[in-house]
């Protein structure tokens, strides 16, 4: 897999089909890989795979210093190429300017991480080329994909409160989180804008509160769940939790998942007449 | 009360001999209320007045004549006076009482009314004036019921000279027993 | 106001107001003031009763027959002009002469009972206007008692104003006419409310319950408004106010023992004619404090 | 604007707002607690002359630069005060109302709580005051070009009115000929002069202007843009019938076969032909072909082939003396035309509620209950028995007709709570119609009030009662059912407290007015609003009667509510005379509330980045996008731009926006933060 | 706010122009009367309602909130309330799951013929808020760090 992995990348690069590829490299450990930007043909056997390439690579498409590199190819596991859908429906990118090697994938992480469980993308749902055996992705029940949420859905209002009290209250505004994120990709976040200061940016419970809520909503309809905000947090902050619950409730009120399908209408960018009206009064 | 139209029942215009026999158009009251509003003795009536006018207009015949609220209109014109139609109720009261006579179809619980009209009348047809003591004779003794009402005011009367036991008699009294002859 | 015409003045009393009947005492004072000071009446030869509400109530023709067989023989003796002091008379003389001029067959059918014709030109007057047309200078220069502030109702009742249309006489919701009167012999008028509402009428035997309530609501009415008497132009007001105040204060458990005076009367008492020429003694109710008002 | 000084006026309207709210402590509160606030008073009323002079002279005399009028509803008065401040060379967009009338005084019973809550208020809009930025109106052209939509007397009455101001009028009707419904009545009340000699006249005209443009058959596909630049799709729709060619000879329906075809003109008690022109007085009087009807299409359908090709029956394209080219096309199309105009009246009229809602009164079940339009038809000289009331069942002249009230009308529980309004008087007229024409019949009419207010109306009411003799019985009829040949009407006269029952030869309802089928298609697509009935709405209920909720777009006659001609004339030339102002100047100015995205300097140009969330929300496709391009013309930044024509000023974009790039004049982030950062609930 | 009984909640309301607006002036001109506790502010339409709106207005200390708009179908600008209620529909369970309970978030449809129901929500909406208690989470976390109104321009 590996192989065919640079052979394709050799030849993308050798045909100027591509500037540069956005690919995993070996780390400094065998548990860990590191991004890599092959530019040039004879560099592509620092490319590697393995189930340790948990980064989804496509933050870098929203990077200046990765864009001044030119066209790239990119190498994608089935959750992030959801992210290319996208940043394509968001205008971020255009298909024909980006090369998708997409790699099938059975899951990443020591232990795996929580989103392979549910795992519906082994195979990429938009690729240029796919390396791997093509792997026929499973089906899971609505309840299935949103089974992590159970048990913080299930305590009480007070103990809900008590529970994000405790995890936003070790938040130190790093915003590592938005950093990682392939989607949040605005030249200014709402954080940064001070005239006026909605979000209070110092590091404290107030302000923490209406930071991570903002950040989740804004995810509203859009986060394709790669984790690698909650990967990043220093804090071990469980953000995906809130991304995830979004992401069932967009589900549930609009059938829609982020991600899935480049011909549906972004659902925070559409209605339907016949909305959910069970909280309207 | 339940009123039944047909075209064969439709010949018998109620509403119609009314206007004809009192000149009044029944036809213009709009059912505004204003003459019942008015009127001092509605309290004690069984229909209001403008339901009689109802009545004539819709040709509720029987409930028109057998009403109690004819006989006891007092004629005080107040309804009339005050109608925004100008329709002269009070006037037409009199139309009713007259047809209700002479259908037999007066309403017995105001015979005292009718009796007192009857004995009225009949000491006119007698005398050519009332003999207001043989009047009173003739009407207590029709309704016993009342003889005790003016047990007081009666003998008063008579200390007071109000009453004389000599009818007043006229010369043209043959004269006016032909009028109610002609009259009936 | 013409001279000549005063002594032309047919006088037709009916039947409740003649010596003998129960308002005598209307008539009496009636005669007994324009003895004073005029105009000379004349009294009606052989007239009959005008039959009423009885007649009226029950059978138009009679009731019209009936009226207008005064209206020919007052023609006959050649009076412009027939006072009818009881408004009941006066109003049914009216309206069977307007009624005879409206309806020419109910004209030859009248004419034919009574056969007698009727032109149908004589004016038909009540009291009120009668003072009014004549006699308001005589009793401001004949006056010769003023009543030390003697209030006084003036109660018109029914028959005087309605129907407007026929009888065109005063202003049928307010009027005025007696006030000027009462005014004239000194006494002062009072402003109430109820000076032109039915009193019941001829109920007055046949229904007395109506016509307690109707009367006690009037009474009460003059009473609060701070009333000495209640003045009145017709005897069937008179006799339900007067004759049947004791009951009415039984009834209603509410005292009045307010005199109810004839217009005429208190013209008299103005004039200083005597309390007893006048009838003030047939009353019901004592009027001796309204004779003490003018002492 | 660093530190603007802040004028407070606290209205004591009288003493609406006096008397449960302490308008001085407000004002001192305010003074007090606010150091922006330079100067505070109140006045008995600001909306007067000399409170708005008050005002003008503070302005000058503080150096206001900004002003908070604490008064009744914004949309009473913001209008007046901003106008105030434009006097004093103050840009309006400073003058900003706190609504302590409507939403504090009237109620807020106790004066603490009152006086309380206003002073939070006012506090409240001081702060939004202080970012108030100035604002200027923004010019739009005008299309000096009007569209009417119906073609009934509202539209034509408007048409012409427009038409004589010396502008082009585009007139769209989606039956075949116009005249709608007033074509149809026979007499007219109070008057009862015959509706088509005075409707036909009015036709002609407006046929014959040369300003007005008229579309017959056609319906409106969409509409686009915006007051003064309105681009309208009208989907011509295919008539079979060439309008140049055809010279309305008539040859053609005349030879039709299919015959029994129920006449929607007569209201189904006449006939007429597939290829027909609706009544004899129509106009265009050239036909159309009824495709659902017509054996030739039927034939095609089931044939699956195109109409042309279908033998089955040609005969009326063989009568067509149009040569060489016939006149009808059976193969004909809709054709969309587009035309561009700047204003609108809708004139789509009413419908007649359908007699199936009264089960109780047979629901449609029995031929000699008729609707109102149905014994127009009856009546009419032109009519399916020339003005001869016959019954429809038998043709036996009615000698007891039962008109029966509030069909439809008052009626909470079929869904209809409205008065019709015309009614009243259309069913007396009734009754004297039928009155004259059968004078030994007897008309009874069962109401619930009768309702005629009007110059002549309650007279000719009246008239119908006392002279003609229609007997009135208040109460509404509970069943109407069949015994024999008679209809037995079971009502009541509760004047009486009788129960009525009438064995009628002939029922009358007066049947309802009700909104047309598709006015909710019309009003979307016209973005306009319509109320609980599908009547379409206007702005406001006594001052703004014909401007609809949006703006250049105006409403004339029963597409608004039931009402009679006479107002729906008056209405029609309300709405003309709102056009021809509108289209008497060369441009508009209007508010200036329209969004902006946000632009700065180099290298960012704009923190917009491009996700056009923003374009997929607007409801008026007011957002464009734009490159940014660096001098050698390559494109630095795809970003989002409003087209201030298009926009309207909801602010859709603004919530969707996440980094907050587009903002909403006079309602801009910073307006609103103060303004939430104000609440300060104590 | 020391004493229990007295708790009176404190609602901001975020209403747009056309409809819910006009509403509460129509329950005015109706004299009808509601509880006090209500702070409007004013937006175009509900579709231009930011949930940092709401945010906010809890870190001022509101107890709940409302937010009202036109029926659907009704919006003025056609579709700004259908947009309004996606938001709303996935932002109330968002807080929800962070321990906000919902009744401290309202949503109505209130046109402007209906200022009957305009009182009936406000009372409705200061009732349920009543029920619930001061939010005193959110006071709490509000009175620690810097104040929120300070601004920085």
């Amino acid at each position: 897999m590996i192989e065919a992995l640079r052979k394709k990348a050799e030849e993308l690069l050798r045909s100027k089909t591509v500037d540069v590829v956005y690919g995993y490299g070996e780390g400094s450990v065998p548990e860990r890989t590191r991004p890599v930007f092959i530019t040039k043909p004879e560099d592509v056997n620092k490319l590697t795979w393995n189930k340790y390439c948990v980064y989804n690579l496509t933050t870098y498409l929203k990077k200046q210093e990765a864009r001044k590199l030119g066209k790239p190819a990119i190498v994608v596991k089935g959750c992030d190429a959801k992210t290319i859908t996208v940043l394509i429906k968001e205008s971020q990118i255009k298909r024909e300017d980006i090369y998708i090697i997409g790699v099938t994938c059975t899951g990443i992480g020591e232990p795996p991480a929580t989103k392979c469980k549910a795992c519906d993308v082994n195979t990429p749902l938009i690729y240029d080329e796919l390396i791997g055996e093509k792997i026929e992705n499973k089906e899971f029940s609505f309840d299935e994909r949103y089974a992590e949420l159970d048990e913080y859905e299930k305590l009480s209002e007070k103990e809900k409160w008590d529970f994000w009290q405790k995890q936003f209250a070790k938040c130190i505004k790093c915003y590592a989180c938005s950093s990682i994120c392939p989607l949040c990709f605005c030249d200014r976040c709402i954080v940064d804008k001070n005239q006026p200061q909605w979000i209070d940016p110092s590091a404290h419970p107030r302000g923490n509160l209406s930071w991570n809520v903002t950040r989740a909503y804004h995810l509203a309809g859009r986060c394709i769940n790669c984790e690698e905000c909650q990967r990043v947090c220093p804090a071990d902050i469980p953000l995906n939790l809130l991304n995830k619950k979004l992401a069932k409730e967009t589900e549930k009120n609009f059938k829609y998942r982020s991600g899935y399908n480049v011909d549906d209408e972004l659902a925070m960018a559409t209605y339907k007449e016949d909305d959910s009206e069970d909280i309207f009064k | 009360m339940k009123i039944k139209i047909t075209t064969k029942e439709l010949k018998s215009d109620f509403a119609k001999e009314v206007e004809e026999r009192s000149g009044i158009d029944v036809k213009k009251c709009y059912q505004c209320g204003k003459c019942t509003a008015g009127c001092p003795v509605a309290y004690e009536m069984d229909y209001m007045p403008n339901q009689i006018i109802r009545f004539v207009q819709i040709g509720a015949r029987r409930e028109a004549l057998t009403s109690r609220t004819i006989w006891l209109c007092a004629s005080c014109i107040t309804c009339t006076t005050r109608c925004p139609k100008e329709v002269k109720i009070a006037e037409l009261m009199d139309v009713l009482r007259e047809m209700s006579l002479e259908e037999g179809l007066a309403n017995p619980l105001e015979k005292n009314i009718t009796t007192f009209h009857e004995a009225f009348l009949n000491s006119v047809k007698k005398h050519g004036r009332i003999s207001e003591l043989w009047m009173l004779n003739e009407y207590k003794m029709k309704r016993p019921k009342t003889a005790l009402q003016d047990l007081i005011v009666g003998p008063q009367m008579l200390s007071k000279g109000k009453l004389s036991f000599l009818p007043h008699d006229i010369k043209g009294k043959d004269a006016v027993k032909r009028i109610f002859e002609k009259c009936k | 106001m013409q001279i000549e015409e005063r002594t032309k003045i047919g006088y037709y009393p009916g039947c409740a107001i003649t010596m003998g009947s129960s308002s005598e005492e209307y008539g009496t004072s009636v005669l007994r003031v324009s003895e004073e000071i005029g105009p000379e009446l004349e009294e009606i030869h052989d007239w009959n009763c005008c039959g009423a509400s009885s007649a009226h109530a029950t059978n138009h023709k009679l009731s019209t027959a009936l009226s207008i067989r005064n209206i020919s023989l007052a023609e006959q003796s050649g009076f412009k002009e027939i006072l009818a002091p009881c408004p009941m008379c006066s109003q049914r003389l009216i309206i069977s002469q307007k009624d005879v001029a409206d309806d020419e067959k109910l004209k030859k059918d009248v004419e034919d009972a009574i056969e007698m014709p009727c032109n149908g030109d004589v004016k038909i007057i009540n009291y009120l206007e009668l003072i009014k047309n004549y006699c308001m200078d005589e009793i401001a220069e004949k006056k010769k008692k003023t009543p030390k502030d003697l209030k006084v109702a003036c109660y018109y009742g029914c028959l005087l104003l309605r129907p407007p249309k026929v009888l065109k006489f005063d202003d049928p919701e307010n009027p005025t006419s007696m006030e000027e009167i009462v005014e004239a012999t000194g006494a002062i008028p009072v402003d109430w409310e109820l000076k032109t509402n039915c009193c019941g009428g001829g109920f007055t035997l046949s229904r007395t319950d109506v016509v307690l309530k109707l009367t006690n609501d009037i009474l009460e009415c003059a009473v609060d408004a701070g009333a000495d008497a209640i003045a009145v132009a017709c005897p069937m007001c008179h006799a339900n106010l007067d004759m049947r105040q004791k009951k009415i204060e039984k009834e209603y458990n509410r005292k009045f023992d307010i005199p109810v005076v004839y217009i005429s009367e208190l013209i008299g008492l103005a004039l200083d004619l005597g309390p007893i020429s006048l009838g003030l003694n047939k009353h019901f109710i004592d009027t001796e404090s309204v004779v003490n008002a003018f002492a | 604007m660093g530190n603007k000084k802040i004028g407070v006026f606290v209205c004591h309207c009288g003493t609406n707002i006096s008397a449960t709210v302490d308008v001085e402590k407000v004002a001192e509160e305010t003074k007090k607690n606010n150091p922006g606030v330079s100067y505070t008073t109140t006045y008995k009323y600001m909306c007067s002359d000399p409170g708005q002079k008050l005002l003008r002279d503070k302005i000058k005399e503080e150096g206001l630069d900004g002003v908070v009028v604490a008064a009744c509803s914004p949309k009473m008065h913001e209008h007046t005060f901003r106008n105030a401040a434009i006097k004093t060379g103050l840009n309006p967009y400073h003058v900003e109302i706190s609504n302590i009338r409507e939403q504090c005084s009237w109620v807020h019973p106790e004066i603490p709580v009152g006086t309380e809550k206003s002073t939070d208020l006012v506090r409240m809009m001081t702060e939004k005051v202080r970012k108030d930025k100035s604002l200027n109106a923004i010019k739009v052209p005008v299309t000096k070009r009007a569209l009417v939509i119906g073609g009934g007397i509202a539209g034509i009455q408007a048409a012409l009115d427009i038409a004589d101001g010396g502008h082009e009028v585009i007139m769209v009707e989606r039956e075949a000929s116009i005249g709608g419904h007033m074509a149809q009545l026979s007499e007219t009340f109070p008057t009862l002069d015959c509706s088509q000699c005075i409707m036909t006249p009015k036709m002609v005209e407006a046929a014959q202007n040369d300003n007005i443009t008229m579309h017959t058959w056609s319906e409106i596909e969409s509409v686009d843009g915006y007051i003064g630049n309105f681009t309208v799709k009208i989907r011509k729709k295919a008539r079979s019938v060439d309008l140049d060619l055809c010279t309305g000879c008539s040859s053609c329906w005349q030879v039709c076969p299919c015959s029994k075809i129920k006449s929607e003109f007569d209201m189904g008690l006449g006939n007429r032909t597939a290829i027909y022109i609706p009544f004899p007085q129509a106009i265009p009087s050239k036909p159309v072909i009824d495709r659902e009807n017509c054996i030739l299409f039927k034939d095609a359908r089931k044939k699956n082939i195109k109409p042309n090709d279908s033998k089955v029956c040609r005969k009326c394209i063989d009568a067509c003396p149009i040569a060489p080219v016939k006149a009808i096309d059976y193969n004909q199309e809709d054709e969309i035309i587009e035309v561009k105009v700047g204003a609108i009246i809708v004139a789509t009229g009413y419908k007649e509620l359908e007699d199936g809602l009264y089960g109780e009164y047979g629901g449609g079940k029995y031929e000699d209950v008729i609707t109102g339009l149905q014994f127009e038809r009856l009546a009419s000289a032109s009519g399916p028995t020339e003005g001869v009331i016959k019954r429809p069942s038998d043709g036996k002249e009615p000698e007891i007709v039962v008109f029966i009230q509030c069909v439809g009308s008052r009626d909470p529980a079929k869904g209809c709570s409205y008065c019709s309004k015309t009614c009243c008087m259309y069913t007396a007229k009734h009754t004297m119609l039928y009155k004259h024409k059968v004078h030994h019949g007897h008309a009874f009419v069962f109401y619930i009030d009768i309702r005629c207010a009007g110059k002549g109306y309650e007279e000719f009411s009246q008239r119908a009662i006392e002279e003609e003799g229609a007997t009135y019985l208040r109460g509404r009829v509970s069943r109407v059912y069949k015994k024999g040949e008679k209809l037995v009407v079971l009502g009541a006269d509760t004047l009486t407290g009788s129960v009525v029952e009438i064995e009628a030869d002939m029922v009358v309802l007066a049947s309802a007015m009700k909104a047309q089928d598709d006015a909710m298609e019309i009003a979307q697509k016209l973005s306009i609003q319509y109320d609980k009935d599908k009547f379409l709405s206007e702005i406001h209920p006594k001052l703004k009667p014909v401007e609809s909720s949006s703006a250049g777009i105006f409403l004339a006659g029963t597409c608004q509510g039931p009402k009679d001609i006479p107002e729906t004339v008056a209405q029609a030339g309300a709405a003309a005379s709102k056009v021809l102002a509108l289209l008497s100047s060369d441009e508009l100015e209007r508010e200036p509330v329209v969004a902006r995205v946000d632009r700065q300097l180099p290298p960012v140009f704009s923190t917009c980045i491009g996700c056009f969330y923003c374009q997929k929300v607007c409801p008026y496709s007011a957002i464009e996008s734009e490159d940014i391009k660096a001098r050698d013309g390559s494109v630095i930044k795809t970003v989002a731009r409003v087209n201030e024509g298009l926009c309207q000023g909801c602010g859709l974009c603004a919530a969707t926006c996440r980094s907050k790039s587009i903002e909403l004049d006079g309602f801009n982030d910073e307006q609103i933060y103060a303004e939430i950062n104000a609440v300060e609930f104590n | 706010m020391s004493d229990e009984t007295k708790f009176e909640p404190r609602i901001v309301a975020f209403l747009c122009n056309w409809c819910t607006y006009a509403g509460a002036d129509l329950a005015g001109t109706g004299r009808k009367q509601y509880q006090a506790n209500v702070r409007v502010i004013k937006l175009p339409c509900t579709g231009g309602i930011d949930p940092l709106f709401l945010i906010k207005a809890f870190e001022r200390g509101a107890d709940g909130i409302l937010v009202s708009g036109c029926h659907p179908g009704d919006c003025h600008y056609n579709s700004g309330n259908y947009h309004a209620r996606r938001r709303w529909n996935v932002f109330r369970p968002l807080l929800e799951f962070c321990g906000i309970n919902p009744e401290r978030i309202q949503f109505s449809w209130i046109s402007a013929a209906e200022g009957g129901k305009w009182v009936e929500t406000i009372n409705g909406v200061v009732d349920s808020v009543r029920a619930l208690g001061p939010f005193e989470g959110y006071h709490k976390i509000n009175a620690i760090g810097p104040d929120a109104s300070s601004e920085k321009s």
